[in-house]
């Protein structure tokens, strides 16, 4: 019963968080997640989200088991 | 379609001419190549070197999503696309995306398809090392060139 | 910009690798590279080999024109032009386009322009060899790919 | 005075000549340069003409010492 959270690159840095385990419950949302792991720090404007290794828009529902990354807008190439 | 992260340097056109060696002959009319390397400037400041960080597991799982979608939008023989991981020198290739199809309109819509996509949507990040410190790059510009 | 006919066969990939490694490292952040093969195929009809004829003289003179054209409308640092003439076996390289300049959109709009105008406006001209002998190419196709 | 006159690939092998010195009149259009050199074939509707290395459009007046060329539809690259 746990969601794992991921943060990369500055948002990783901002956080001091790579990753982080918390308790499932039902009906927590992604903005929910951050605000629970970086204990009320704003979530930045051009944040993007995954989960399951997928990117999501809005604001989804977890899931039991769901990995939940953040992260700052992509630059490779 | 060959699709891979690396750690350390390649020599993008080696990699490209022995992966195309392993191609039937005759097959391929067009091949595409795009190779992305370290520059020692951006945006007014001097660089010193470059750290790439990704997401292992969607990173690889977003760049096999990519080709699938160019597989579907043309008609293409193979593919090869080798991006670096970690610490880069300058100089040192990031990213190459090599296309193989019959014809060049495939090979070369497919081939800048890819890139503006890994560009744009591919779980990578850079952080310049700057003479003063390193500094994370906020957003990749736009492929499309304005003519001088 | 190196233009140059070749009558002997080249590996592309290692022509365009010897050719950056004479730049200077930090200045390009992208190449853009177009391979020309010859293809066991055309139009139906089963392909043996190709004869590639040119205008000694004027075929340089346009290719430099071409190349010269790119850079006033695209911010390029080098580029790369090889053409093979004369007998090509299948497989073979017919032509590399290289372009390199600091951000990718230059480098691969110029290499694009560079071979098209190559196909509709340089003089060459292919003679395949077929099962039942000659046939001249009448007509390039267009190099803007339809979406499957 | 004379004009060079060339011939290239398909165009070689119809009219069977590679290469034509003619003699320069005054107002020689590149249509009665190749009506002369080729005894009257016909001109290929795509045909393409080059003077001195440069493409012309239309029926150019030639000048003494110009180098024309008469060739198919390239198909390079």
């Amino acid at each position: 019963m746990a969601i794992k959270v991921k943060f990369f690159a500055s948002l990783r840095e901002l956080t001091g968080k790579n990753e982080a385990l918390i308790d499932y419950r039902e009906g927590m949302t992604a903005s929910q997640i951050w605000a629970l792991v970086v204990d009320g720090m704003d979530m930045p404007a051009d944040i993007m989200v995954a989960v399951n290794m997928e990117y999501v828009k809005g604001d989804p529902v977890a899931q039991d088991d769901d990995e939940v990354a953040f992260f700052p807008p992509v630059t490779g190439g | 379609m060959h699709i891979e992260l690396r750690a350390g340097d390649f020599d993008p056109y080696a990699e490209v001419a022995g992966y195309q060696a392993k191609l039937a002959p005759g097959k391929y009319g067009a091949s595409a190549v795009f190779v992305g390397s370290l520059r020692d400037f951006n945006e007014g400041e001097r660089v010193t070197g470059m750290y790439l960080e990704h997401y292992p597991g969607m990173t690889e799982k977003h760049l096999d999503e990519i080709c699938e979608r160019a597989r579907e939008k043309w008609r293409l023989l193979d593919g090869l696309v080798l991006h670096r991981t970690g610490d880069i020198k300058i100089g040192e290739a990031i990213v190459v995306v090599a296309i193989w199809s019959a014809h060049r309109g495939d090979a070369l819509d497919a081939c800048r398809f890819i890139i503006e996509d890994l560009k744009h949507q591919a779980p990578f990040w850079k952080k310049e090392q700057l003479p003063a410190g390193g500094r994370w790059v906020e957003k990749n510009t736009s492929g499309y060139a304005k003519q001088v």
